[in-house]
């Protein structure tokens, strides 16, 4: 109680602030027109009026299911950017290109934005796999990607700024929640078979076992697009663990939920965490298989302050009343806004000053509240637990304080 | 060890359950023009099937130069020496007809064989001379598919020629043919039935008069009667299964 | 085990023995539409998940139209959904067959590229209806939860309605085909196309409705696994690759080899499962398949024909 | 076609060997940046593929959905040892056992596994790289074609061959690099492959291999072994009762075809930088097939057009239309399959049988205006030995 009072009071103050710096950032940009010779020293594609930015994620493929709140949450931040002035007074165009769900794609789509249309700067990727696959691309040309998904960590890159959460941000304030709350000693930790599910549930086991003294029973990984999942319920029957830890991701999420719910394992009867459903999985799951189950996540659309308020207000009213917004979408949209601040900090598009700029960031108008660039490009952020709800949204019933990122952990590798 | 160049024994095959031959006893000598008749349904192609290694058999034996050959691979039959034509011409329309002869010469059989073989001047000749031989010489060059039902059968007689088989299987070699066709591969048959054993199936009773030495006769998988054309014509069993059709 | 009685266990047990079973007529009802048209006309329709795909978006569409108009049908709007969903991909089918697969007969490879082009048409046009994201029906009660018999055992409901769907729709296709005359027209078509028609059968009508009938029930299974699996754009090419192997591994023209196959594969992935991690599980199954092929490529049952 | 030609070249062959070699190795340099060079250079390590394809899908009438693997393999090759060069201990000195590959460090791998250490050899990688696909090839090829599997259940075999081996990889993520695959290839023996310099090299590297790969495949068309290919077409049956082991010929031609591919995936890798396990899989296998049949299953120039034209048209589609592309690329193999089943290279063919017609039949005019039947024998200029493919015009005649 004591809690929300607080956060409402913080909350308000801020947006006070907000309001005075949106004011203050927008005749800054009406008065100052720096001339483009000044801000573009590097060839980038800038003129007197516009800027262009890259916009690379999947449209079509499998990951077009988790990408597109991504690709609408940036446009939405663009235009918002835009109405106010833009950025050194400059019109943020966008370039869209497709990944296709294909990494190769994003390789050379990435490679196009770079070299063929010289964007200041990059917004897009999804999966570890399309971010590994352009980051030399981005080393090499020397671009800027704004990278919006909680991923495994265990980089880090001049030419990235990683938006989302690294792993142990995620992870260790939900398990020592969950171990608080729920007394819980046993563990039962599922994944897909891929690296962001097998290095989290490297970083949990760790957790678990070093930390907070309990002890993981199981530990599976199905390959990704995997439906038939009774086996495992069963064997997790056996087991009988106090906490299920699941990263079940893509495709196979909807199986798994629906075959748990079928499977009798209930809110009341077995305790769930996951750090890989927001609500826009829960769009396909059903509110109704994952009612009274637990996500770890910086950001949940039900978030009470006025930041979001106004976010999903915009949002919605740009994609339609029945839009969600899930932890990444929220995370997407920060990107054009921390760029619009490092780029009017550092006074030049150029990659490097922007770069050079971006640590030190902070965006008190964010969705989730407030965040800040740590010089190594990852975000100061919360991490909040919420329940789910059977209308698709998740009751926020527990937020950590702010969490330095650290995405080479010591004693969890 | 007996003296038969060709010797079945106990030959039998079934198709789930039904028994296409059925204990067949066969003896063919070197030499030997041998005819098998008999009605529709007799076994005679799954005989030459079973020879060929076309069809594997459920019992019994076929040695051929005291060689079993059930257990081998058709390609193994063929190089040791046993020629088979088919039933409708089984000849390649997208080659020509000297390719199609070239392809049956029996030299680069292998993989690399066949990638480095060359058109020497013994491959030109040989199928000179069996196109002669089969009255194709002046239509080498056309493609396989312009040529006339009948010219399609003396083609695939003439690839066989090429392999030079000691043991030759012919299928209805007369079908679909005219008279004057008929009366020529009759001449070619007799021609080059010498220096080797030949197996012919045939319905025409005239053509079969003008070229067996010896008849067998099938039926359901069995042999009915054997021996010369006009004593198996005589023969009550045969002309109530067969001729009393 | 600490924690686990005897009869728990053996809850567990019966658990796993009826996942099996389940798996079993998960494989059986999305392989059943293919087997038909492969089976039966040699096309390979490499578009059947989507034909899955427009099962449950159809089941979506009337989950959505329920609530909102007729809420007090909830509890039984899924039956009319199946039917729907039979109807609907029957007339996708029609349409098809009429523009892409009767001039590809005679070149099943061909008809493979052509169907694989289809599937990506069809895959946007799911995506620009029903946009990008996951959509979800509504279940009725009824479909949601599971059957306690007893403390320990849970018997997933969705699991018991697909397997009972699935030997109901088993059962008609199997009297349908071997009991009506169009059913012996589609035998009679599949042994001997050209005697067929010499005895005067439409073999072109027969083929429409013989794909008609198959799209008709990849619609129905696509309807029966919004249950247990999800609804978007790309959710049918979870099941393509499984659903030919099942074909395949039972022999292609017999409906009882796709029967014995899907229960082959089914209990194999589902008891591996159970001692392994599952991608381990789904290798080894694959390779048995593969190494099996390799022995018998006819597939487990197969019309024995004299060559 | 006559006898005393049949081996040799004739002078459309040859003038279609040329104007390719033209295209791609001056025409297309000098009309593009490097950026789109590179693009092109990519697209034609697919063409190695689909070269591979009209031997032996066009001609051994084999379809394999499972060229990926292949290609996949042949680049992994590669990429496992310019990872382990990109690897060194000074580059990896955050990791915790430095010197050995990023995704092994984050896989708690300490050491290099066994089957890592001969990469480090670059003769090893490249004899590895022929000879891990070519023997996959062969065990396939064996247990199946001595069997006599073919058509479509060989088609959906090599499909869960690509199944399982993208499984596999993915799930044996410390030693594959998983799902990521192997990226951030840098050097090849020190000289860096990311500048522009050696991207122009790679390039002209790659033409001139494809160039050679399209000449030799000729060379065995030309041979006895590509006759005895199209007999294995119209009677395969004939083809062993002269005796012929059958089978072989069809691992001969299935394991030159993972062969070719796999130099196609070398090539990929060392001009893109890195190779992924979403190549082994079965969606690029069925894209590698359309660029064969989109050129012309039974043309090798052709095949090379098509993986141009289909890969330039997916690029441009998606650059224009991001969203609304898979609509284009869909129909484009639709008709393609439908309406012209000789693809590009029954196009060409097409027109020049025309216009050959129209000039034997000036003196006579009113005769041959009606449109000329439809291809029997050569396919193409480029191709005349090609047999007759799927004509759908019949087809519908039939079965009307």
């Amino acid at each position: 109680m004591i809690g929300e009072i607080q956060r409402f009071t913080r909350a308000k103050g801020k947006s006070l602030a907000v309001g005075a710096l949106a004011l203050l950032a927008a005749a800054q940009a009406l008065a100052s027109n720096p001339p483009t010779s000044q801000v573009n020293t590097t060839g980038l594609r800038v003129t007197d009026t516009e800027v262009y930015v890259g916009q690379l994620h999947s449209a079509t493929g499998t990951m077009a299911i988790s990408e597109t709140g991504s690709i609408q949450a940036e446009q939405l931040a663009i235009e918002q950017i835009n109405a106010s002035g833009g950025v050194l007074g400059r019109q943020i165009k966008i370039i869209q290109e497709d990944g296709a769900s294909d990494w190769p794609t994003f390789a050379e789509k990435a490679k196009k934005l770079l070299v063929n249309d010289r964007v200041a700067a990059v917004f897009g990727c999804w999966t570890s796999a399309s971010r590994k696959a352009v980051l030399p691309i981005f080393e090499k040309e020397n671009g800027l990607l704004y990278y919006p998904t909680f991923y495994e960590g265990l980089e880090q890159s001049k030419n990235v700024i990683y938006t989302g959460q690294e792993a142990t941000q995620q992870i260790i304030a939900g398990l020592d929640w969950i171990a608080k709350e729920k007394g819980a000693k046993t563990f039962y930790l599922v994944g897909s078979d891929y690296i962001w599910p097998r290095t989290s549930n490297k970083i949990a086991r760790k957790h678990i076992e070093n930390v907070l003294k309990g002890t993981v029973v199981g530990e599976e990984y199905y390959p990704l697009g995997h439906t038939q999942f009774g086996s495992l319920i069963n064997k997790i029957k056996l087991k009988k663990p106090d906490v299920i830890y699941s990263i079940v991701v893509g495709g196979s999420n909807v199986a798994w939920w629906k075959q748990l719910k079928a499977a009798g394992i209930t809110a009341d009867k077995q305790t769930i965490l996951t750090i890989s459903v927001t609500e826009d999985e829960v769009l396909g799951i059903g509110g109704e298989n994952v009612e009274g189950f637990y996500s770890a996540m910086k950001y949940f659309q039900s978030l009470d302050n006025e930041n979001n308020k106004k976010f999903v207000a915009a949002f919605k009213a740009k994609y339609g009343p029945n839009a969600v917004i899930g932890d990444v979408t929220q995370a997407a949209y920060l990107g054009p806004w921390l760029w619009k601040a490092a780029v009017e900090k550092a006074g030049s598009f150029d990659v490097d000053k922007v770069v050079a700029a971006s640590p030190g960031i902070e965006l008190t108008t964010a969705p989730e509240g407030y965040v800040k660039i740590h010089p190594n490009h990852h975000l100061w952020s919360k991490t909040r637990i919420g329940v789910w709800q059977r209308n698709g949204q998740a009751k926020v019933i527990f937020e950590s304080d702010l969490i330095e990122p650290d995405p080479f952990p010591k004693g969890y590798q | 060890m007996s003296a038969y160049f060709l010797e079945i024994e106990d030959l039998t095959v079934s198709f789930g359950g039904f028994k296409a031959i059925d204990g067949l006893n066969l003896y063919v000598d070197r030499d030997e023009l041998r005819v098998v008749i008999g009605p529709n349904g007799a076994g005679k192609t799954t005989l030459l099937d079973l020879i060929c290694g076309r069809t594997k058999a459920t019992a019994g034996s076929i040695r051929f130069k005291a060689k079993e050959l059930t257990s081998l691979p058709e390609h193994k039959i063929v190089r040791f020496g046993v020629g088979r034509k088919f039933q409708n011409p089984s000849i390649y329309e997208n080659l020509t007809v000297f390719e199609n002869l070239e392809i049956s010469f029996p030299r680069g059989r292998g993989v690399l064989g066949a990638l480095f073989f060359r058109r020497t001047q013994d491959v030109i000749d040989r199928v000179h001379e069996v196109a002669r031989e089969i009255f194709l010489e002046d239509r080498l060059d056309e493609p396989a598919e312009l040529l006339s039902h009948g010219q399609k059968q003396w083609l695939e007689i003439g690839m066989l020629l090429m392999q030079d088989p000691e043991l030759l299987m012919l299928d209805e070699p007369v079908a679909g043919m005219s008279v004057a066709e008929r009366k020529k591969t009759a001449e070619l048959l007799k021609r080059i039935c010498r220096n080797r054993s030949v197996i012919v199936i045939e319905h025409d009773m005239e053509f079969v008069k003008s070229i067996a030495d010896k008849v067998t006769v099938m039926h359901q998988g069995k042999v009915l009667a054997e021996g010369p054309m006009d004593k198996v014509q005589a023969d009550p069993r045969v002309i109530e299964v067969y001729l009393g059709h | 085990m600490e924690g686990i009685s005897i009869s728990e266990f053996g809850s567990i047990l019966m658990m796993q023995g009826f996942n099996g079973l389940s798996v079993f007529s998960v494989l059986l009802l999305m392989a059943l539409g293919l087997a038909i048209i492969f089976g039966q006309m040699g096309v390979i329709n490499m578009a059947h998940g989507e034909f899955l795909t427009i099962g449950a978006y159809t089941t979506f569409v009337f989950s959505y139209l329920t609530q909102t108009y007729f809420p007090s049908l909830m509890s039984t709007y899924f039956l009319f959904a199946i039917v729907g969903a039979f109807i609907f991909a029957g007339l996708v089918g029609l349409l098809v067959e009429w523009l892409l697969i009767r001039h590809l007969y005679k070149r099943p490879l061909d008809s493979l590229l052509a169907t694989w082009g289809l599937s990506l048409i069809m895959q946007q046009i799911f995506r620009s209806t029903f946009g990008a994201k996951e959509v979800s029906a509504t279940l009725p009660d009824w479909l949601m939860g599971s059957w306690q018999p007893t403390d320990t055992i849970d018997i997933p409901l969705n699991g018991l309605f697909v397997m009972g769907l699935t030997i109901v729709l088993t059962c008609l296709v199997g009297l349908f085909m071997y009991r009506s005359r169009l059913g012996l027209k589609m035998r009679a078509t599949t042994q001997n196309r050209v005697m067929a028609g010499a005895v005067g059968i439409n073999t072109a009508m027969v083929d429409r409705m013989t794909f008609v009938l198959g799209c008709g029930i990849a619609g129905v299974a696509g309807a029966a696994f919004t249950t247990i699996g999800s609804t978007g754009p790309t959710s049918g090419s979870l099941y393509i690759v499984d659903a030919f192997l099942t074909v395949v591994f039972g022999g292609a023209q017999s409906l009882l080899g796709t029967l014995a196959s899907a229960f082959t594969i089914a209990q194999t992935n589902s008891t591996l499962e159970f001692f392994m991690t599952g991608s381990m599980a789904k290798v080894i199954t694959l390779l048995s398949i593969i190494a099996i092929l390799m022995m018998r490529p006819e597939g487990l049952f197969s019309i024995k024909v004299r060559k | 076609m006559t006898i005393s030609k049949g081996m040799q070249w004739s002078r459309a062959e040859l003038a279609s060997v040329l104007i390719l070699a033209a295209v791609i190795l001056i025409v297309l340099p000098l009309a593009l940046d490097i950026f789109r060079l590179n693009l092109v250079g990519k697209y034609l390590t697919y063409a190695f593929v689909a070269v591979g394809l009209v031997l032996c899908w066009g001609y051994g009438g084999i379809l394999s959905l499972g060229q990926g693997v292949f290609f996949g393999l042949g680049g992994y090759c590669i990429a496992m040892f310019l990872k382990l060069e990109a690897s060194d201990p000074e580059s990896t000195k955050i990791q915790s056992t430095p010197g050995i590959p990023d995704f092994m460090d984050w896989n708690q791998l300490t050491e290099l596994p066994a089957f890592w250490v001969p990469f480090k050899s670059f003769t090893w990688a490249l004899i590895a790289m022929l000879l891990v696909p070519g023997v996959l090839a062969a065990i396939v090829g064996f247990a199946m074609f001595k069997r006599r599997v073919g058509g479509v259940y060989f088609a959906i075999i090599t499909q869960a061959i690509a199944a399982i081996l993208t499984i596999l990889i993915i799930g044996q993520q410390g030693y594959t690099g998983g799902v990521n695959g192997i990226t951030d290839l840098r050097t090849l023996h020190g000289w860096d492959i990311r500048t522009d310099s050696a991207k122009y090299i790679l390039y002209y590297v790659n033409a001139a291999l494809l160039i050679g790969a399209v000449i030799g495949v000729r060379y065995i068309l030309k041979s006895k072994l590509g006759k005895l290919l199209i007999a294995l077409r119209d009677k395969e049956e004939r083809v062993r009762f002269s005796g012929y082991d059958v089978a072989s010929f069809k691992v001969f031609m299935f394991v030159l075809a993972a062969l070719l591919s796999a130099i196609g995936g070398a090539m990929f890798t060392l001009q893109v930088g890195f190779m992924s396990p979403s190549f082994v899989g079965i969606v690029p296998s069925i894209e590698m097939v359309i660029f064969t049949a989109v050129g012309g299953r039974m043309s090798l120039v052709g095949a090379v057009y098509g993986s141009l034209l289909v890969n330039w048209a997916k690029t441009f589609f998606s650059e224009s239309f991001p969203e609304l592309w898979l609509l284009f690329m869909g129909g484009l193999f639709i008709a393609v399959v439908m309406y012209f089943p000789n693809g590009l290279a029954g196009i060409v063919d097409q027109f020049m049988k025309k216009r050959a017609a129209a000039r034997a039949a000036a003196p006579t005019p009113p005769l041959v205006t009606e449109p000329v039947a439809p291809a029997v024998g050569a396919l193409s200029p480029a191709d005349a030995t090609a047999s007759p493919a799927p004509q759908p015009l019949a087809d519908q005649q039939v079965r009307a």
